[in-house]
């Protein structure tokens, strides 16, 4: 992979986004079979529910080098697993605003709905976000030195 | 105080020796005036020689029930009013076995912090006397009076808790209802910039030293075994390595006791290094309030949490920082 | 040791045409663990698949990463060909190459480069992936259908055909639903009760069915196979055992002025109904708003008359509670409100009325007697416009964004009657579009235009408004380029449908998703048309999505078909990816019952050793893995982390967030 | 004897800074511990106790011992240690300094841990003697004399100056650079100070205590004394007292994955906890109490015994003064240590 990135290329942000199976993930592959793109920089973990997220994925990911997390879930209302995503978006209405506190920049986590008719809103979303992110710059502030020495 | 002491070691004392408890836990006397310790008192003799109650007896008992409601016999316990919704929140967990336990509901009237005391320059501290609003401070190397509201714990110091649980009362002197706003601080890192409150918090954490003691006195991280320690959570450590292992630390100990921390401000006052801990805690607090309606953790040792518990209309996480949360 | 092995799909030239998918198994060779690397053109081919079940023989691969398309195409079948060469079928993991890569990325380097990273994340959470074992769980050998219209009484019928027992649950008095109110169907005109009717009376006779008319889903808890449904038995002050359907209560009632819903309201019937001659069952109902015994307790009359003695002014609703394998719902549809088409001034003129209401008109059992008579003053109109997609492929947000479907072909139907039957009435249709693909359906439309005269308009209607007693219908001739007003006797719209509101309640109930038009969710919009995505839940009609009656009885039958195939398993295999607590760590806080959907967790009290022989008996969690679904919920909720979620496991996602990371 | 003008310190540490790094207590976030200093640092020596000790210098709570980069299948090991700047590590306190010998005995006997070895021989120590002892401090029950001669050099603190002398060829090295700065002179103001010092020394509460019993000999009377229950009942199993405590040496090796493969990093690791020394087969310690008597048996039994009877308490007070619930060596003492606690 090396002879890929060699090239130090501005600034592309890491992003990571956690997706729903069942309404996000199918979301994404909808924007895949309708060849809506968005940057390569973004890549799904595909969890059960957005409920499956656990904080500390979140932080981890930020100290693996990522440099915005995004949460997509079924739309309120329309959870897979009824009221999955109303538990996410209290730990995380919480959760951002706590890291906000921390002195964490509140643009670099985020929480999409998106279900699995709208592929072309998964690519509108992820192009958004990486528009975001790449305004805001690299995560400092999250980051773990030692998981980048040596780059 | 002295009189509520007396009255609390009477009772004591009549508890055990009638057999109705196997065990009092309370506080007992250190080597200085300031440094009571809790204790597990068995026997008549053992509270003769040591039990105190005084304006240093800080320490939440609460969480010491985990353990000593499961020991034979009935326990019965002194508790502070801000003690109170530790222990309705252990009772509502299913850590405490509520009838293991005789609540004995004793006033407060303020702590007194002996770092602050001696941070005003007050070295050995050989007693202290409580008027009012003056503590007369006695030193080995003299006497000087302090303005109590300026030396007491930071969790009295905004605290309008009452008793939330008690199967008996020793309450001599009613402590005034004040109008505190404890929120105040959070408040003020609120409206600085994000810049500002990074450096804050990357400066306060910096000190932390991963010794624990927040999280081995927090009555609500009363887990077997803390993610921390957990080989297998992905996140265990055992030191500050970097900038990013001081906040994790600390978020993910706020973000697991958020819906279900008291506020009782035990992680503050053990802090070796008085990093303000209480200040993310509240954070939470007062954002959940905000955010899905005013909720007391261990009013009630019964319900959800405010993070085990929705409603359809429940704020956009996005959008937070519009809202009642900032 | 862990011995991997890698499967890079080309998914013919959706994959390999920006992925190269040579490269990526060549660099993937040398990861830690990876024993084996391959690509091939499809791998979910027979031959692909033959090739990862050799690699696992020869290999003795302990896990399999598959780099090709969506888990939610491919994985069962991955999964299945790892179990067939004798590796559990859990250990596969499905790298997303294509949706998620190949398509949407255009630079080979770049798409080269993800598809590396996406595959060693694969391999980073298959590391961790365990051998799961599906459970067990019974299947209660018996069907709920919800809704007694044609969609539910074909599904019922054919289920009880297969010897399964099936319950009809309709919230109405009698079954029948929507079709029992259309006068003649399209394509072929032959009568709707005619062909409706001899099924309904099959429903009551059929010794399998059990008919719950009047009735509703209260509760419903359980999981495929076990079902436990609680069901609302409304009063109806009829006991259904001893009415006989004579209806003399009917004739003697003084209260006659309750609004005939099955007529559309367009005529009265008696407070004690039934609603319609060939009601099933053929039972009385008692409009508790419009009885006058029960409104100001005199009179009785009916109970007088009664010769069975069947009316019960105290009765009171019932519960009754009932296992199921499956459900079909089949809750129907509605005509959507008119209130946001004003300019069609629907509610301010008699003679502007649904397509719905013109059934009613032209039935033979209606409130004209099948003759066409304006509402306004019972003439006979002479000329007739239709108006095409009231509320129908509605973009501006006071209608609806699809297009419902049945709406051309009634309208061509109703045409054509109406010049069949009164050749001297003028038809005129506006229309955006005429769609007509189904068997016989545009040679029928033809017949409307060419055979009976009817004109058809392309062009919308912007208003209909009253002039000294004319409907005057102004819209657009697109054709001729021009605006025009027809002056109307009459003025139907073609209004367009929507799920039945009461589906949200059962969707609720159910689990099942429903999206925003309140359609339910089928599991796969091409694949799995008929089921729910709640697992023994099926949808059947236009509870779904739009739909025509021959349509309807055709995903009925398929919902049978489906039911009558999981019926007949004596026992289901149940989701192994399910929570699961390390009882060791658990502190049993209940924290993770607070906020499972299922009720899947319960506490016990368990012994432990601590050591130097001492024990202690410790609450802690336990889960139902039949009940649980594997969402999740409870793991983040849980402070210490012993709950964790199988094949979803903390540790899994961490290492993939690791490995996603990864630049 | 020389001296330098209090007001002159900073030129002081300005130029020991030039040519070397300076460790001193330097007041953070309101609480004073040891960091490397600079220009506008708020350095405090009259912090009697910093919050954790200068232990930190050679033994820090954490720190890289090497890396394993992986690239494919393929492991390479990479020494991290780098040539260590010489230093200066000033203000130590006498009973510090003390600790730092204990620990010395730990990790530069064979066989030698290079990593602390490298650090401690680039190191110049300067201590600085107590004029101030709290209720807290007990050194002397230690055989430490906090206004005596320690370290590479030792000084005193009055108001006016700090004093200097140095003891060692290394003291001697940076007196000799930083000679334009000192001048003769302070013998008698030392004195006095001393003097007075170790008369509020002899009137400590602790200063007295009697470890009459901790002698390897009674090693099981003591081990099995029913006292450790009671004792131990309010302990919370945190790791202050090991982490504040000078001589605590205990630390856990563990990996870190980065994106180029794996750190190896050592850090402090607390006998209070429950997971220490965590085996394949469970703990050997299982209740607090057992990890509770580990820790002070190891200070005042089990250490002496194999160190000519070097215990490995200093008497510095910080697990005193920083016990979330007040427990600490000095009530094990009272409680255990001889008929004159009594």
């Amino acid at each position: 992979m090396q002879d890929v990135t060699t090239e130090k290329k501005e600034f592309t942000p890491n992003i990571v986004a956690f997706c729903c199976n069942w309404c996000s993930y199918a979301g994404a592959d909808l924007a895949g079979s309708s060849r809506l793109t968005y940057p390569a920089n973004v890549k799904i973990i595909r969890v059960p529910c957005s409920c499956r997220v656990n904080p500390m994925f979140i932080l981890k990911a930020y100290q693996q080098g990522a440099d915005g997390v995004i949460l997509c879930g079924c739309h309120p209302g329309d959870c897979h697993y009824v009221t999955g995503n109303y538990y996410t978006r209290r730990r995380m209405a919480t959760l951002f605003s706590f890291l906000n506190y921390m002195g964490i920049e509140k643009e670099r986590t985020r929480v999409e709905w998106v279900s699995a008719a709208e592929g072309a809103r998964f690519s509108a979303v992820m192009n958004d976000f990486v528009k975001t992110i790449t305004e805001l710059g690299e995560n400092k502030r999250l980051s773990d030195l030692r998981v980048k020495e040596g780059e | 105080m002295k009189d509520v002491e007396l009255k609390m070691l009477e009772r004591a004392k009549e508890l055990l020796a009638s057999g109705e408890v196997a065990r009092v836990v309370g506080w007992k006397k250190g080597d200085f005036c300031y440094d009571p310790s809790p204790a597990v008192f068995k026997t008549v003799e053992e509270l003769e020689n040591g039990f105190v109650y005084d304006y240093f007896c800080g320490a939440n008992l609460s969480k010491y029930l985990i353990d000593v409601s499961k020991k034979e016999g009935k326990t019965a316990v002194f508790l502070k009013p801000c003690d109170t919704y530790s222990f309705n929140q252990l009772v509502k967990e299913h850590r405490i076995k509520r009838e293991n336990v005789y609540v004995i509901a004793v006033e407060c009237m303020a702590k007194l912090d002996i770092e602050k005391i001696k941070a005003k320059g007050v070295s050995f501290v050989t007693g202290v006397e409580v008027v009012e609003k003056d503590v007369k401070v006695s030193s080995l190397y003299g006497e000087t009076t302090l303005y109590k509201p300026e030396i007491v714990l930071e969790k009295c110091a905004v605290c309008n808790k009452t008793h939330q649980v008690k199967d008996e009362e020793i309450i001599l002197h009613e402590r005034p209802v004040r109008d505190v706003n404890r929120f105040a601080e959070v408040e003020k890192l609120e409206a600085m910039t994000e810049d500002e409150r990074f450096a804050f918090w990357k400066e306060q954490l910096s000190k932390c030293i991963r010794c624990n003691a927040c999280r081995n006195v927090c009555p609500a991280c009363s887990c077997i075994k803390c993610v921390f320690d957990n080989p297998n959570s992905g996140i265990a450590a055992k030191a500050n390595d970097s900038e990013f292992e001081e906040k994790m630390f600390h978020i993910i100990r706020a973000y697991h006791v958020a819906g279900r921390c008291t506020d009782c401000g035990e992680c503050s006052r053990v802090c070796p290094q008085n990093i303000p801990l209480h200040l993310l805690n509240r954070k939470f607090i007062k954002d959940m309030d905000g955010l899905y309606g005013e909720y007391q953790a261990g009013e009630s040792s019964e319900g959800k949490t405010p993070l085990t518990s929705y409603t359809e209309e429940d704020k956009e996480p996005n959008d937070v920082f519009n809202g009642e949360a900032k | 040791m862990q011995r991997i092995g890698v499967f890079i799909c080309w998914c013919g030239s959706n994959i390999a045409a920006t992925v190269d998918v040579e490269k990526v198994a060549e660099v993937i060779k040398s990861e830690p663990g990876v024993v084996y690397s391959a690509n091939y053109q499809y791998m979910c081919s027979e031959n692909g698949q033959q090739l990862i079940k050799q690699a696992i023989k020869e290999h003795n691969l302990t896990g399999v990463v598959v780099g090709a398309c969506s888990p939610r195409m491919h994985e069962a079948t991955f999964r299945k060909a790892a179990e067939e060469a004798g590796l559990n079928p859990y250990m596969v993991e499905i790298a997303n190459i294509r949706e998620h890569c190949s398509w949407i990325h255009k630079d080979m380097d770049e798409a080269t480069e993800k598809a590396v990273i996406l595959v060693r994340t694969a391999i980073a959470k298959v590391k961790l992936n365990a051998p799961l074992t599906a459970g067990e769980s019974p299947v209660v050998k018996r069907a709920l259908v919800i809704g007694g219209g044609i969609a539910g009484i074909q599904a019922a019928l054919d289920i009880a055909d297969a010897g399964f027992e099936v319950d009809i649950v309709e919230k109405n008095a009698t079954i029948g639903g929507r079709m029992a109110q259309l006068d003649k169907t399209f394509p072929t005109l032959d009568c709707s009760a005619c062909i409706l009717t001899p099924k309904m009376v099959d429903c009551a006779q059929h010794e399998k069915i059990d008919i719950l008319s009047y009735s509703e889903v209260e509760d419903v808890k359980g999981f495929v196979g076990n079902f436990s449904v609680k069901i609302r038995r409304k009063a109806r002050f009829v006991d259904e055992t001893k009415c006989t359907g004579c209806k003399i209560c009917m004739e003697k009632c003084p209260s006659k002025k309750g609004l005939n819903e099955f007529n559309m309201n367009l005529n009265t019937r008696p407070a004690i109904y039934i609603p319609f001659a060939q009601a099933i069952p053929n039972v009385a109902v008692i409009d508790p708003t419009q009885c006058i015994k029960m409104k100001t307790g005199k009179c009785g009359i009916c109970q007088k008359f009664c010769g069975v003695g069947a009316i019960d002014y105290e009765q009171k609703d019932t519960f009754i509670e009932r296992q199921y394998g499956a459900i079909v719902v089949a809750t129907g549809f509605k005509p959507i409100a008119l209130d946001n088409f004003n300019e069609y001034g629907y509610a301010d003129n008699k003679d502007v009325i649904t397509s719905l209401e013109l059934e009613r008109l032209m039935n033979a059992a209606g409130p004209t007697n099948g003759v066409l008579l304006r509402p306004s003053d019972g003439e006979h109109p002479k000329v007739v416009t239709f108006i095409q997609c009231v509320g129908s492929r509605d973009t501006s947000g006071c209608g609806k964004p699809y297009c419902s479907k049945i709406c051309c072909m009634y309208t061509a139907k109703h045409a054509m009657m109406i010049r069949e039957k009164y050749p001297d009435t003028e038809v005129h249709v506006f229309y955006i579009d005429v769609r007509t693909p189904g068997k016989n359906y545009d040679e029928f439309y033809r017949r409307a235009v060419e055979q009976y005269g009817v004109d058809y308009i392309k062009g919308m209607v912007g208003k209909v408004y009253n002039e000294n007693g004319k409907l005057m219908v102004q819209g657009s001739n697109l054709i001729d380029n021009e605006q025009i007003t027809i002056e109307s006797d009459l003025v139907v719209l073609a209004t367009a449908i929507e799920p039945e509101p009461s589906v949200r309640k059962v969707a609720t109930l159910l689990t099942a998703s429903i999206d925003t038009n309140n359609f339910l969710t089928e599991s796969h919009a091409k694949l799995r048309p008929v089921e729910s995505p709640t697992a023994g839940v099926y949808l059947a009609g236009v509870c779904q999505g739009p739909k025509d009656i021959p349509e309807t009885v055709s995903q009925a039958s398929a919902c049978a078909a489906k039911v009558i195939g999981l019926l007949v398993k004596d026992k289901l295999k149940t989701n192994p990816c399910v929570a699961s607590p390390d009882e060791n760590m658990c502190n049993g806080c209940s924290q993770c019952a607070n906020v499972c959907a299922y009720g899947a967790i319960t506490y016990i009290d368990k012994e432990f050793r601590l050591g130097g022989g001492k024990t202690e008996i410790r609450r802690v969690a336990s889960v139902n893995p039949a009940v649980c679904q594997g969402c999740g919920a409870c793991t983040v909720t849980c402070p210490s982390g012993a709950m964790d979620l199988k094949g979803f496991s903390s540790k899994q996602i961490m290492s993939e967030v690791e490995a996603i990371c990864k630049m | 004897m020389l001296k330098i003008a209090k007001e002159r310190l900073n030129d002081l540490y300005a130029k020991i800074n030039e040519s070397m790094g300076l460790f001193i207590p330097i007041k953070k976030a309101g609480e004073v511990n040891y960091h490397v200093w600079g220009e506008g640092k708020e350095v405090s020596l009259e912090t009697l106790k910093t919050v954790k000790s200068p232990k930190n210098m050679f033994f820090p709570q954490s720190e890289n011992m090497m890396k394993f980069k992986t690239e494919g299948k393929n492991i390479e090991i990479i020494d991290v240690r780098d040539e260590k700047r010489p230093f200066v590590l000033f203000g130590v306190k006498p009973c510090d300094y003390k600790a730092i010998e204990v620990l010395d005995k730990v990790f530069l006997a064979d066989p030698v841990d290079s990593y602390y070895q490298s650090r401690r021989e680039a190191t110049t120590i300067v201590t600085l003697a107590c004029s101030k002892p709290e209720e807290s401090c007990f050194c002397k029950v230690f055989g430490i004399d906090a206004t005596a001669a320690y370290g590479d050099v030792t000084t005193w603190l009055d108001d006016e100056n700090l004093y200097w002398q140095a003891n060692t060829e290394k003291g001697e090295a940076l007196t000799a650079l930083l000679k334009g700065l000192l001048e003769e002179g302070g013998e008698a103001e030392v004195a006095a100070q001393q003097e007075a010092t170790k008369a509020i020394i002899d009137n400590l509460p602790f200063s007295n205590l009697d470890l009459s019993r901790f002698k390897p000999e009674n090693l099981n009377e003591l081990f099995d004394d029913p006292a450790w229950a009671e004792m131990s009942e309010a302990c919370l199993g945190c790791g202050t007292c090991t982490f504040v405590c000078p001589t605590c040496q205990c630390f856990d090796i563990r990996d870190f994955k980065t994106s180029e493969g794996v750190i190896r990093y050592r850090c402090w690791d607390s006998c209070m906890y429950s997971d220490f020394t965590l085996m394949a087969h469970g703990n050997s310690r299982t209740t607090q109490m057992q990890r509770f008597r580990q820790r002070f048996m190891h200070k005042l039994v089990y250490y002496p015994s194999q160190n000519d009877g070097l215990y490995s308490c200093v008497g510095c007070g910080r697990c005193v003064n920083k016990c979330p619930q007040r427990l600490n060596i000095v009530k094990v003492i009272k409680t255990l240590g001889g008929k004159n606690n009594d």
